[in-house]
């Protein structure tokens, strides 16, 4: 393990000489991210220095490999690299689709040729990207989609709408879903092509939520002209990848970690009598909550390693997905119990614009994004209890 | 109790829907909001709405009210809960019209109740102060000087307090917070000097305000009922309260349940109207189950209401509690169930779980009902 | 209302004259019922005379036609009696599935000479009935029975099998639901007809349930010779029959009337704590009941006083035994959290031969017999809510 | 932690898998349960069980024992839960084993842990005295009388006490029922003049008794750990047993689902396998879901009980309180799903049921240990 230990060692210096002060504390609210990307402006210098030197130093995607722009590290450095992070508190230098989700999905499906073409930029947050999948008329059957990619010799004309593309209006480009085959079953003939978003007959428009904030747009494509190159696998290879990225995507929302022990802040809000919550049936609610929050939390833990151990997660991503959405919503619940009347100001300076009551409403879209509870419970039916019809 | 309404209050209840269905859709609410309506309701509405006795509703005929008890006020506030429909009805036609008929003097009574009737005024009750609903713990004080009193402390969740032209302050004239004792109740004008009102515009797009007193001097007259029996008064006024928001929250969440079950017989996934899919009937049809349980638990507290019955606060806080949660679950379960458009604000269903999130907060959540009534059961 | 409250000063003077005191006591355990029958022994002397003392009145089935050996009242006469009887903890006179399923029945769908023939022992405790509905291989699909009765002339010859007939061990007669005809769909093609349950080629084996206790039983007909005059109805009319019954039988389940606050039971259990339930959890869960307990109640006189304004109750009947059953259920388990180990004797005179635990156990079949839970909920999607493909 | 078992656990896990499956499947409980044998466990077993060294399994390797730790203890209980096999593993492998090795002194140790591996020996742990658990309110008195003491009070719910050949009781020396301080723990001999037995036989088929003590003298040396402060070593016994419970309740709710799922795939209704119906997959999916917390919770606690980590109690606390909620959704979901059937006594998931009932009582349900929780987590 020496290896490791000086791994560690160096890290813990690096960090403490490179880490800006400014950048050693969590997020306040979700326009301290680094999202990078060709209008991106910076927050601060700090942030724009960290980005910078996380970048040279391969940090913002640390397990790629060098020539992809990462640091090549293996499993092991870079859960060192993560805890000595957050020992300091040390802020994501950079926030990126391109790295949680395209980058994957290259890696595995891509050309050398678009590997190198694409990944340094994204790890160096000068494109920013977004993803194309859900439509309209398909929601949870995300594979009835119907945008269509005709055949035009050197390239594809794609027509069509997409729902749900977080962020497509502050994109450089998009990794998008498209039918390029009708005549199989819905599964097949779909294609993941990259585009853009620049392009001529491309429009973004922002959809807005119940929480009051627009991260999501409906995407419009009309005569759209994708260069065949852009075909990133296989003609027809897309519900593959699809499906990959949906796993990856299903075993990240489900790890989204809660800040605070809710019984802490509900304390702060409440107060205590006798150094109990003053409301007895909150105060066991919580309990249950935190409980089921320890006992999820030790479930990632076992399956990881298990997973590591050569066990494969499979459908079991579908058991996180839903039990870690579902929780969330309960824990969103249950912070709004505890503030009462406080927590349900909209616009004012004290409640940090309602920042409380529009991250619960917020909640309310985990359990129906990146497929529903429903469709989770579905997948564990068919795949996992092997129940008739499901 | 039959609860099954009569003559009357059916035609009542039809006039009603059609009257806020027409004039006080969910698109009023949202033309307020998206204009920043300063007071955030319609005084044509409410002028309208007294023309039509609503704003009297509670208030004696020789008054210029229709008099017409707590069932009727229910059957409007189920179809404002329907509708969504922004209003001073709560704070003053309930809240004040209650409090002043039951513990108002004459000239009180006379000074006030013709213009709540005519929709001329609009009063609201200042009397919780924290996150969270606690009568007893009163800690805005009344002191007494010269001839009457200083006020001083902080209310919050003042419904309609940004618009009223007067406040009823719930004040502690003697005793320590978390007495019942020593709270009094006062009519006091918001233009005094030291009163500072400062609008809370909440989730639900709807109107509250934060009052500071700061030694606010009001005389001797102002006292509404007696000097430090005001939670006798206060418990009629909440009974009322929270008997019409179950009463609104009844029409909230049935609407919220009706546009969700319209949505799924329209809605296809997978190649099928999703309606058909048997996990969702199940839960829909045990949400319906509720509603039906929500509906008699109204109707029950509002007859109470009305007989003045022995039960009748017990009722209003059982009434309240059931509605605050399944109302809570009638929300949740409409937006899981629209999926994604459920998220977008152009669909109405968000707009329901705001008002929900709001209203079961209201004089007390479920869980502060279930403990004061299984302290009042004796366990 | 003159006329009335004549009839509850005769009806309460009569009751006083004539209930005699032992019989002004809650049943304490399920050997207290008084079911009559050609084999019955009264428990007690007292139980003879008040039985024969409320058939001579016609009390046994108080709204029925006195020709039939009922006493003729109406509805707001029927419930002063009730309420006259509680008032004086009376006793329930006779227990029987004669009064409360096959009479309506015959009322509905009998012939005048069936009513005569058969009406009046009823009333009169001189024979005891069972139900012959559901199947071992049809369950919550009551309609697919197959115990089929062939026309033999004179007579149908009856072969099959039924399960869950309550008591048929101790039955005279049985009402059964049999399949006269194979050729349409499942529903048609049943029939209701009656026989006596000591034909040659019946016999009835008492099953043992999950409380210990034997109530129900499987019942065998091998050969059974039904005489034609015993068919209740048309042929093929069965189903209506058996649904009126279904109906009215939901009604009754969702009625179970709790004995005493769930409250007072756990405060008499636990003790208080400076007047409170010492588990605050517990505490908060009772009262949760006991309001839903309150409202169910308000809700099913609601749709009393709606059924006799004339609306029709309809579909809602299966709300009521959803609703009414499934808070059972969760009412014994609290009575079992309050009790803890102590509730969990089985065999003790202490505890009365275990009966908290056993009635907890029993109330598990409440969401299941007349219909599951889940079928209710289905009849709730189909015909209240309309939902498709319900 | 990775929760993840080594080599040895696996192999320890799939001898005890086939051991219990092979020697004391369901039908052996019923066995006893029929032929209403006396001691309500098989003694040929017991011995076996020692044979495979699962007697000793927290017993130090020089007392005789294979010493594996708390991990090994909960795989063999969980196999236990799975057959709801009777035995007194509980009572004498976990709870007197892991008090004597902790807090015994030699010649205790000397005396009873090679009868305890060797499986010559049954001790029971005599803590509860009303139906709900609850240490502190020990009311068991132990006066000081000549060298030793005497003692005095009635005791419920000691599994295995009506077979036990010691029983360990935990009695007050000092303080007021309701102190955590003041309470000693003694070795009793149940022959001892004025011990009463009375064997209670419970829902589950299994093993309690009610002892009383009638001023029953016992030596100084009786005294296991040090004098009042008895609470230190039943925290680590409590914590013990509530692991190991925990881990019996894992086995049994998962079996409980096992054979659900198993009757969801074979019965048929309205020309369907019932396992099709979206409705009940939807539910039997979540609990899925909550079962695979479960075994996450119930290996944490264990890996903490080896460990010595510092928050094992807290753990142990959680695992016990996940799997008291959760077994009792497997209980009584497993019983509905099987409809009719569910009812009978011929069927095993009413066996399930009733096992499940009694464990999650065992040292604490959910609502006691999240009320400890919360007030060992400041709120």
């Amino acid at each position: 393990m020496g290896h490791l230990d000086d791994f560690r060692a160096e890290t813990r210096a690096w960090l403490e000489e490179n880490c800006p002060e400014s950048m050693r504390t969590p997020f306040s609210n979700d326009g301290d991210a680094c999202w990078g990307g060709r209008n991106w402006t910076f927050a601060s210098d700090d942030q724009k220095i960290w980005l910078e030197r996380c970048v040279a130093k391969g940090y913002t995607a640390p397990t790629w490999d060098e020539k992809y722009g990462g640091a090549g590290l293996d499993r092991a450095q870079e859960r060192i690299l993560r805890q000595e992070m957050k020992r300091i508190n040390a802020r994501l230098p950079l926030s990126s689709f391109g790295i949680w989700m395209l980058g994957p999905a290259l890696l595995k499906f891509g050309s050398e040729e678009q590997k190198l073409k694409y990944l340094p930029p994204i790890t160096r947050g000068e494109i920013r990207w977004c993803q194309g999948y859900s439509e309209p008329a398909a929601g949870s059957d995300l594979a009835s989609l119907a945008t269509k990619a005709e055949d035009k010799g050197d390239h594809f004309l794609v027509n069509g709408q997409k729902v749900w593309t977080s962020y497509a209006d502050k994109a450089d480009w998009i990794f998008c879903l498209v039918r390029t085959d009708n005549s199989g079953t819905k599964h097949q003939g779909i294609s993941f092509v990259l585009f853009d978003m620049e392009s001529e007959g491309v429009e973004a428009r922002p959809i807005k939520l119940i929480s009051g904030r627009s991260p999501f747009c409906e995407t419009f494509f009309e005569n759209v002209k994708v260069p065949k190159e852009n075909l990133v696998g296989e003609l027809g290879q897309g519900w593959t990848i699809a499906k990959y990225l949906l796993t990856h995507e299903r075993e990240m929302i489900g790890e989204m970690e809660a800040p605070r022990p809710l019984s802490e802040v509900a304390a702060q809000t409440m107060g205590l009598v006798d150094g109990k919550l003053p409301d007895s049936l909150l105060r066991g609610k919580i309990a249950e909550a935190e409980i089921d929050d320890w006992a999820f939390k030790m479930t990632m833990g076992r399956l990881l390693s298990e997973a590591k151990a050569g066990m494969s997660l499979g459908a079991k991503s579908s058991m996180l997905k839903y039990y870690g959405t579902e929780l969330n919503k309960r824990r969103l619940e249950l912070m709004m119990d505890a503030a009462g009347q406080d927590g349900l100001e909209w616009e004012s300076d004290r409640s940090n614009d309602g920042q409380l009551a529009r991250s619960w409403l917020r909640t309310k879209g985990n359990s129906i994004e990146g497929g529903t509870s429903e469709v989770q419970l579905n997948i564990i039916s068919k795949h996992i209890l092997q129940l008739p019809g499901a | 109790m039959g609860l099954v309404l009569n003559e009357d209050e059916v035609m009542l209840r039809e006039s009603a829907e059609g009257f806020f269905a027409d004039k006080a859709p969910v698109t009023e609410l949202r033309k307020l909001r998206d204009g920043n309506d300063e007071t955030g309701f319609s005084r044509e509405l409410w002028k309208e709405m007294a023309d039509m006795g609503f704003a009297g509703i509670l208030v004696p005929e020789e008054h210029g009210g229709v008099d017409m008890g707590y069932m009727a006020a229910g059957l409007v506030a189920e179809q404002m809960g329907r509708n969504l429909t922004a209003s001073p009805f709560l704070s003053t036609a309930i809240l004040a019209a209650t409090a002043l008929r039951n513990s108002g003097t004459p000239e009180q009574q006379a000074a006030w109740l013709p213009k709540i009737a005519a929709g001329d005024v609009i009063m609201a009750l200042a009397l919780d102060e924290g996150g969270k609903h606690n009568p007893r713990g009163t800690t805005v004080t009344a002191k007494p000087s010269g001839n009457g009193f200083k006020i001083s402390g902080h209310k919050a969740m003042v419904v309609d307090g940004h618009v009223a032209d007067a406040l009823i302050v719930a004040a502690r004239t003697s005793g320590e917070p978390g007495d019942a004792d020593g709270i009094s109740l006062f009519i006091v004008d918001p233009k005094s000097k030291g009163v500072d009102v400062e609008r809370t515009i909440m989730v639900d797009s709807r109107n509250a305000a934060r009052v500071d007193f700061d030694e606010v001097e009001v005389a001797g007259d102002a006292l509404l009922g007696s000097l430090d029996e005001g939670m006798d008064a206060l418990g009629t006024v909440l009974n009322a309260g929270r008997a019409a928001v179950a009463a609104e929250l009844l029409g909230t969440s049935d609407q919220a349940f009706q546009i969700t079950v319209d949505y799924l017989k329209e809605r296809k996934q997978f190649g099928k109207i999703i309606g058909e899919f048997q996990a969702l009937q199940h839960r829909a049809s045990h949400l319906y189950s509720e509603m039906e349980l929500c509906r008699s638990a109204v109707l029950a507290a509002l007859t109470a209401m009305d007989a003045n019955d022995k039960n009748t606060s017990l009722y209003c806080a059982m009434a309240k509690a059931k509605l605050g949660s399944v109302a809570k679950l009638a929300g949740v379960e409409g937006v899981q169930m629209h999926g994604g458009v459920g998220m977008t604000d152009e669909y109405d269903i968000g707009l329901y779980l705001k008002r929900i999130r709001v209203a079961q907060e209201l004089f007390g959540d479920a869980h502060y009902h279930m403990d004061q009534i299984a302290s009042a059961m004796n366990y």
